[in-house]
């Protein structure tokens, strides 16, 4: 009897969760995007648009669509893929992303990945091609390993830019760039001379190595280093968390064993700058926090006493990010921009963007110099993103 | 003989219906059935030739280790490493190609790495038979990685696209039909014929079923449980050969969590754990079952998380279903006689 | 107050598929030993399961000293003063000889197990039966005699009125089993009633003042043991007349088949050696643990021995492992048929042709078709109880188990047979026809070597006897001069020695 | 008795050989780094290595009926999330609610898990791979892919985790309450007769039937109990970290089960001790953490890990062998 009961229990269970799956899509064909905060279905919600919407329904739908000429399904869709699922860094910029898509009345699609792998992303890339899309706009987990399927793409003649974290030159048509190397690389390195005085040791704390955009600015600093004006600073260790918290942590407290003297961690991931920061806070250690973070997430450690570990960080505003991407994917597959350097475009309140060549050989749009967060502004943010 | 009562024994299969249609492919093939015609409703894209067969590119790759798997699982045993040893042996390819070597030359040393690792487990297995096969996997699935680690840090190494044969061994296609659809193809059927047809097979079935009364039988158990550990660690490499063609490039951290995916199918195609059970067909059924439901759900941009609360409930209610239901039915039917 | 301590009527018990038992009948008297006797099948541990509780009748009742009784799992019964000695002793060898005798009613005081007291009452138990080992004892580390002390204790710890004996001789031997025979006179006098299944008639009649008979998940009867005669009793479990039990054809011996010369393996034996001629049957015999079943599987390769020759047909050999064993011609039937000699969830036919499975398909790939007739013409020629060769192997009965275990290792063409307690818990019937292949096998000049632990066997099937105690052969005997009191004294010549 | 002896020779042999492992290891880490073992640091390690160790034991509860659950880690990740939702949306509450919620859920978690694996007859494994996605699945889902950052965890919670009040400021909170649970499962297994059930279980289920133990309710008993850890986990490891992610505690479970097994307990059931699991975790925690201290390239920690954990089992094999061959010396001819 227990066993029958179980196994309706289960079944049903299984029935429910199918249901909700695709209910999700059915359900609201009418609503694209849905509002910010909805569930996780609403990634179903969000494409609902492109099977929900028929022809005849295509035609009032947005201006997308009316020359959307080289997209393969009835009307444009856009795509947004992100690293991974349960990150809210991703989940602002896919709000942008939708905002702007909402706006023009275009249905877009968002795919999360349950792991930040390439290979989900690569599975993910092939349904989109399956599904028509007009284009990808996608945040890449490894630079190299999505060129075949990105390539691939590209030949159906679906447009490709990314965001966030660059893939390849070869595999994309254009890249947002959220700030570009250099100033972050500056950024930084300026924090870290003002914090620490001009002299001292200091550590960064990356994030996964694997991570393109990571080494690309540790590069940058180590570049701006060079300089004798940062002659006083030693940099004693480059330590990876990961992206996990734990692991994050452990680093953390392992520096802070090894160098007695340190006095600065630099963290440019937003994981790694919260587990820092909760590191120094707890031992109230005298070592000073800054990188790049969410402010939602640093508002409890930025502050300029020494209960505070951070005095200050940075970090761009991913919705905008979306935005810029949104505004993007939607100039390359209405044709106004090809993604060949020189070429501008408006992105809406955001203005006037230029393409310019990018350090990896392609072509980049650059969001702009990061915007600082100190204790003054902190508290109106941390509710913003 | 002395007490011989002559009595005949039937050397003919008995066929009965119930049996018949109670066996566990006929089940799968209607859950099978019953996925594609969701599929079918739920996205007005799954149904091309074209969109299937690239769909099946994307699932195809980690099946090749479903065969080895299913062999282990026969046998009672496990092996958790083989996600590891995929990592490894790819990072292998890709550091030899990138050191010069020709493509083909790269392709042998990253099948020899899958081999020797597979090998390492078999020999830890067999000369210390005391202990748990899940323990030992889970101790070099660590070893590995790290060592993949060790190799590669946290850099990529790729530039295979170059090469143009190796990129086709994934991206490639004859007519509709990938290339890899037909090399899986060919595997799946030597597989299925060494399981089903050969003595090995039946060797294999029968340390499954009974490893003492199998040794007692004359049977080289050990031998075999090598031969086999040795074999999964092979087809690891093949697919970390196909992971690479498909990604261009290889890292330590891919291929995470392969084995537990490759264990759900062999599970689902009712190569259950405890040994001895199961058909080879059984599991190609359900690596296509998985794969589909995954990208039909994936068409009509199902949340990928809910898409993990379903496939878990579903490896639990299929494992569980017969357990409860077959009983109920042979009760009821032979209570009656 | 009924003269019946527990009495059961019409008790019937439906497993899926299968009538285990069908109305049957018993009495048990106050401060009786009752034997239970039945073929293997005929639902005798069924009845045990269904009088403690353990499974339920579909139909019957049961009466506890006269009071109609319902029990609804096996605390009722325990609870009830009925404890079982089961037959695969049922031990728990990761824990402690104590906590084997406590499992279930620990002592406790406040939720707190009382290790102190416990250890103490289970040492005193230990010592009524003066048992040579320890309360805190690992169970997994005594031998198969000593775990049945345990379970004894048990039954005694528990303060049972009612103890059931589940062929607690099988695995014991002469020595050890007139021990049990002791602890039973002894617990019958304090009082207990027991009952006591057994398919060994000196078990009955040494112990047994009423004797029980099922068949075929039948009650037959009961008899008063000093008016049944032996035949009767057999014609009674069998349901047909067995004339002669022990069916030994004299055949002419040939040459020399197998020789062993000062086997040696560290901690199981010693300078053991003996020979053995084509057409002969060497009995070889000895309390359990002398060493005989080590001996012989070191001579079937399964395990390895550390000095001392081996020679077949006046040839040196070398035997690693059992795969050399079968390709000299050597084979064993186990002891353990349950785990070693059969896959149970498999057919007959595929067990019968398992090691040979390249004879009957080529190196690579098998053929079924051949195998399969091969497999009938085998399980037909030792003449197995079966409809086909697809029946499962662990839907036959014990005895049969057993002729499907010698024709598997009639398919490989060998000399030598070993067969290690061939009719261990096998019911008279089925032993008669084993005796009766046995004695053809010999006829066709296979060498035969038989380990048993049955005198009344070894006496009446082999041509020699070879008697070990403790790891070394003390003797060995022929045919005629072999008696029971020699053998034992062989079997126990170390412990005399020590003795005097 | 000689047998007594020798099979006291073997149930120390493990633990002793786990504690010369570990001295030695100390001694080695604080002869190259001597930051190592100063009390702080020590803190750290049982603070940050708290939810492994109380894990530890569930896990060796399910293994010892000759179980596994692979599915702690997403158990964890869900009912710490849980726990975390409601405190953000229920700032007034106590901390205690909060672990009492997240206790709760990680106990429903585990006995569903049990449930099916008791009267569904599904293979552990399968089941809790099965699990596995489900709750990770879940995590997510109530998550709606949202974190709970600090700022939104009440002082209260956070700043459990770190004060001492429960040690009457002498030790961490984390630290007393494993040391209290390891207490507790030791009486539990020793003393007990539900304790010894369990081992009953894992070492002859047949036998445990027929003097009749339940052995659905032990088995669904020890999944709840490792369910009741793990939530306890949840809540310890989102108030130790003030920030609740979807993909908490991914991977968690090898850790755990590597622990147990180095502590000597066996995947077949039956064996295995509190003592062991505490040295195995123990063991573990300290390889993690002193690798980066004594400058190990933190590339080479995974490998050096993965050996760690082959070289102990094989070890113990060796030793058992050792062992047995002694006995057999022991008799005479």
């Amino acid at each position: 009897m227990k066993k029958k009961l179980l196994s309706a229990i289960l079944c049903a269970a299984m029935l429910a969760s199918v249901l909700a799956g695709c209910g999700g899509n059915g359900g609201s064909g009418s609503s694209t995007g849905g509002d910010a905060n909805a569930p996780a279905a609403d990634e179903g919600e969000a494409n609902a648009g492109d099977d929900a919407s028929s022809p005849s329904d295509a035609g009032d739908d947005a201006e997308a669509s009316s020359d959307g000429k080289e997209s393969s399904g009835g009307d444009a869709s856009y795509a947004i893929l992100v690293k991974s699922a349960g990150n809210p860094y991703n989940k602002k910029m896919i709000e942008g992303f939708q905002e702007v898509m909402d706006a023009q009345g275009a249905t877009c699609v968002v795919k999360e990945p349950e792991e930040a792998s390439a290979e989900a992303q690569i599975k993910m890339i092939n349904e989109l091609v399956a599904q028509g899309i007009s284009s990808i706009a996608i945040a890449g987990n490894d630079a190299d390993a999505l060129q075949p399927a990105l390539e691939e793409a590209m030949n159906q003649g679906i447009k490709v830019c990314c965001m966030d974290s660059a893939v390849n030159a070869d595999s994309r048509q254009l890249f947002v760039n959220q700030a570009g190397i250099e100033i972050i690389g500056e950024t930084l390195m300026e924090a870290v001379y003002d914090i620490t005085g001009g002299e001292g040791q200091w550590a960064i704390l990356s994030a996964t190595s694997q991570a393109t955009n990571q080494n690309a600015w540790i590069d940058a600093m180590k570049q701006v280093m060079e300089d004798e004006k940062y002659a006083g600073l030693e940099l004693v260790e480059v330590a990876y968390g990961d992206d996990e918290y734990q692991k994050s942590v452990d680093q953390t407290q392992a520096l802070l064993t090894n160098y007695p003297d340190l006095k600065v961690i630099c963290a440019p991931t937003t994981v790694g700058i919260m587990a820092a920061a909760k590191v120094l806070q707890d031992e109230s250690s005298s070592v000073k926090l800054t990188g790049l973070g969410l402010p939602s997430e640093m508002a409890d450690y930025i502050g300029a006493d020494d209960t505070h570990s951070c005095p200050y960080m940075y970090l761009w505003n991913p919705i905008d990010i979306g935005r810029l991407t949104a505004y993007v994917s939607l100039a390359l597959v209405d044709g106004s921009i090809t993604g060949a350097s020189g070429e501008t475009f408006t992105a809406g309140d955001l203005g006037e963007y230029t393409i310019s060549e990018a350090a990896d050989g392609g072509t980049e749009v650059v969001l702009g110099p990061p915007f600082a967060f100190t204790p003054d502004n902190i508290e109106e943010w941390k509710n913003v993103y | 003989m002395a007490t011989k009562s002559g009595r005949v024994i039937s050397a003919e299969k008995p066929f009965r219906w119930k049996q018949a249609l109670l066996k566990w492919e006929v089940f799968l093939v209607i859950i099978f059935i019953a996925v594609n015609i969701m599929n079918a409703c739920i996205s007005p894209y799954y149904m091309s030739v074209n969109g299937l067969f690239t769909a099946t590119s994307s699932f195809l790759e980690k099946s090749f280790i479903v065969l080895p798997m299913a062999y282990v699982l026969l046998l009672g045993e496990i092996d958790i490493s083989v996600g590891a040893t995929v990592a490894l042996s790819a990072c292998m390819l890709g550091i030899s190609f990138n050191a010069g070597m020709p493509m083909g030359a790269a392709v042998l040393i990253c099948l020899l790495t899958g081999s020797l690792c597979g090998a390492l487990n078999g020999l830890i297995l067999t000369k210390f038979q005391e202990l748990a096969p899940m323990i030992v996997t889970l101790g070099t699935q660590i070893l590995f990685r790290g060592i993949a680690e060790i190799l590669l840090t946290d850099q990529a190494t790729g530039g295979f696209t170059k090469v143009a044969w190796f990129k086709n061994l994934y991206w490639g296609k004859v007519g509709p039909v990938p290339i890899m659809f037909l090399i899986f193809a060919v595997c799946a059927a030597v597989f299925g014929v060494i399981m089903h047809c050969t003595t090995f097979g039946r060797r294999m079935y029968a340390i499954g079923s009974n490893p003492l009364a199998a040794k007692y039988s004359g049977i080289h158990v050990q031998k075999i449980r090598f031969i086999i550990y040795t074999i999964t660690g092979t087809f690891s490499a093949v697919t970390a050969i196909f992971l690479a063609s498909g990604m261009g490039s290889a890292r330590s951290n891919i291929a995470s969590g392969y084995e537990l995916e490759a264990i759900s199918m062999a599970v689902l195609g009712g190569i259950l754990t405890d040994g001895g059970k199961g058909n080879f067909p059984g599991a190609i059924l359900a690596i296509f079952i998985l794969g589909f439901l995954r990208y039909g759900l994936g068409l009509v941009n199902v949340a990928s998380q809910l898409m993990m609360v379903i496939i878990g409930l579903l490896l639990i209610v299929v494992v569980m279903v017969p357990n409860l239901n077959l009983g109920r039915i042979f009760k009821k039917k032979e209570t009656k006689a | 107050m009924s003269e019946y301590v527990l009495e059961l009527k019409g008790i019937t018990k439906i497993f899926p598929g299968v009538k285990a038992l069908d109305g049957v009948h018993f009495q048990l008297k106050a401060g009786e030993i009752h034997a239970l006797m039945g073929e293997n099948g005929a639902g005798k541990s069924t009845f045990i399961k269904v009088i403690t509780g353990v499974h339920k009748a579909e139909e019957g009742e049961m009466f506890l000293n006269g009071k109609k009784v319902n029990f609804r799992g096996p605390r009722d019964a325990q609870e009830a003063g009925i404890a079982a000695i089961y037959q695969h002793v049922t031990a728990y060898p990761h824990l402690t000889v104590a906590e084997n005798i406590f499992m279930g009613h620990e002592k406790v005081k406040h939720g707190i197990i009382q290790w102190k007291a416990m250890n103490e009452e289970a040492n005193g138990l230990l010592r009524e039966l003066n048992a040579d080992f320890n309360a805190t004892d690992e169970m997994g580390a005594l031998s198969v005699a000593q775990q049945q002390m345990v379970e004894i204790a048990k039954a005694l710890s528990m303060k049972a009125r009612i103890i059931i004996m589940d062929e607690p001789t099988a695995a014991l031997t002469k020595r050890e089993s007139e021990e049990l025979y002791r602890i039973a006179e002894k617990l019958r006098e304090e009082g207990a009633s027991i009952i006591f299944i057994s398919h060994r008639f000196e078990d009955m009649y040494r112990l047994a003042t009423r004797v029980t008979v099922f068949r075929d998940s039948k009650y037959i009867g009961t008899y008063e043991v000093d008016q049944i005669s032996n035949g009767d009793l057999i014609t009674a479990m069998v349901g047909r007349e067995i004339t002669d039990l022990f069916p030994k054809p004299e055949v002419k011996l040939g040459k020399e088949v197998l020789r062993v010369e000062n086997l040696s393996r560290q901690g199981y034996f010693k300078n053991v050696s003996f020979s053995v001629k084509s057409g002969e049957i060497l009995g070889l015999t000895g309390l359990v643990g002398a060493g005989r079943t080590e001996v012989v599987q070191t001579i079937f390769g399964a395990e390895r021995y550390d000095s001392g020759k081996i020679f077949v047909e006046e040839k040196e050999v070398r035997i690693r492992k059992v795969q050399d064993a079968l390709r000299l011609g050597i084979g064993l039937l186990t002891e353990d048929r349950q785990h070693q000699g059969l896959i149970l969830d498999w057919g007959i036919g595929r067990n019968i042709t398992l090691s040979e499975i390249e004879k009957y398909g080529s190196k690579i790939f098998t053929n079924e078709k051949a195998e399969r007739e091969a497999a009938k013409k085998l399980a037909e020629e030792v003449d197995t109880k079966a409809v086909t060769i697809f029946d499962k192997a662990s839907s036959l009965s014990g005895g049969n188990q057993q002729k499907v275990v010698v024709a598997k290792i009639l398919a490989s063409d060998l000399k030598v047979l070993i067969m290690d307690e061939p009719t261990k818990g096998v019911d008279v019937g089925a032993k008669a026809e084993i005796y009766a292949i046995m004695g053809e096998l010999a006829k066709k000049g296979y060498a035969i070597i038989m380990i048993s632990s049955e005198m009344p066997e070894i006496l009446g099937m082999s041509d020699r006897i070879t008697v070990m105690c403790e790891g070394r052969v003390t003797g060995e005997l022929k045919r005629g001069e072999a008696t029971q009191e020699e053998i034992l004294k062989l079997a126990m010549a170390k412990s005399l020695k020590a003795a005097q | 008795m000689k047998k007594k002896f020798n099979l006291k020779s073997i149930t120390s042999s493990r633990e002793t050989s786990l504690v010369i492992v570990l001295v030695l290891l100390c001694g080695f880490v604080q002869f190259r780094n001597s930051a190592f073992l100063t009390p702080g640091m020590i803190e750290n390690l049982f603070k940050n290595y708290a939810v492994t160790m109380i894990m530890a034991l569930g896990m060796m509860c399910v293994l010892l009926i000759g179980g596994i659950d692979i599915a702690v880690g997403s158990t964890l990740g869900f009912s710490g999330m849980c726990a975390s939702l409601f405190l953000r949306d229920h700032t007034q509450m106590p901390a205690i609610v909060i672990f009492l919620i997240s206790i709760a859920i990680g106990t429903i978690c585990g006995a569903l898990i049990g449930l099916v694996i008791s009267y569904g007859k599904v293979p552990p494994i399968i089941a809790t791979l099965g699990g596995m996605y489900v709750f990770r699945g879940l995590a997510y889902l109530v998550a709606k892919n949202e974190w709970v950052s600090a700022y939104q965890f009440t002082d209260g919670y956070k700043d459990f985790a770190q004060s001492k009040y429960l040690g009457f400021g002498l030790v961490n909170n984390l630290i007393i309450i494993t040391i209290l649970i390891y207490i507790l499962f030791f009486i539990f297994f020793k003393w007990t007769t539900l304790g010894r059930k369990i081992y009953a279980v894992g070492s002859n289920a047949e036998a445990a039937e027929v003097s009749g133990i339940k052995i659905h309710r032990i088995k669904i008993m020890c999944y709840a109990i490792l369910g009741f850890l793990t939530g306890l986990c949840g809540a310890i490891y989102t108030s130790l970290y003030a920030s609740a992610q979807g993909d908490m505690g991914t991977g968690l479970e090898m850790d755990v089960i590597a622990a147990c097994v180095v502590g000597g307990v066996s995947l077949n059931g039956g064996r295995g001790s509190v003592a062991g699991v505490f040295l195995g975790a123990l063991t573990m925690a300290i390889v993690g953490r002193a690798l980066p201290l004594i400058g190990v390239s933190q590339f080479w920690q995974t490998a050096i890990k993965g050996l760690i954990i082959i070289v102990a089992v094989i070890l113990n094999v060796l030793a058992q062998r050792a062992i047995d061959k002694n006995n057999l010396k022991g008799r005479e001819m």
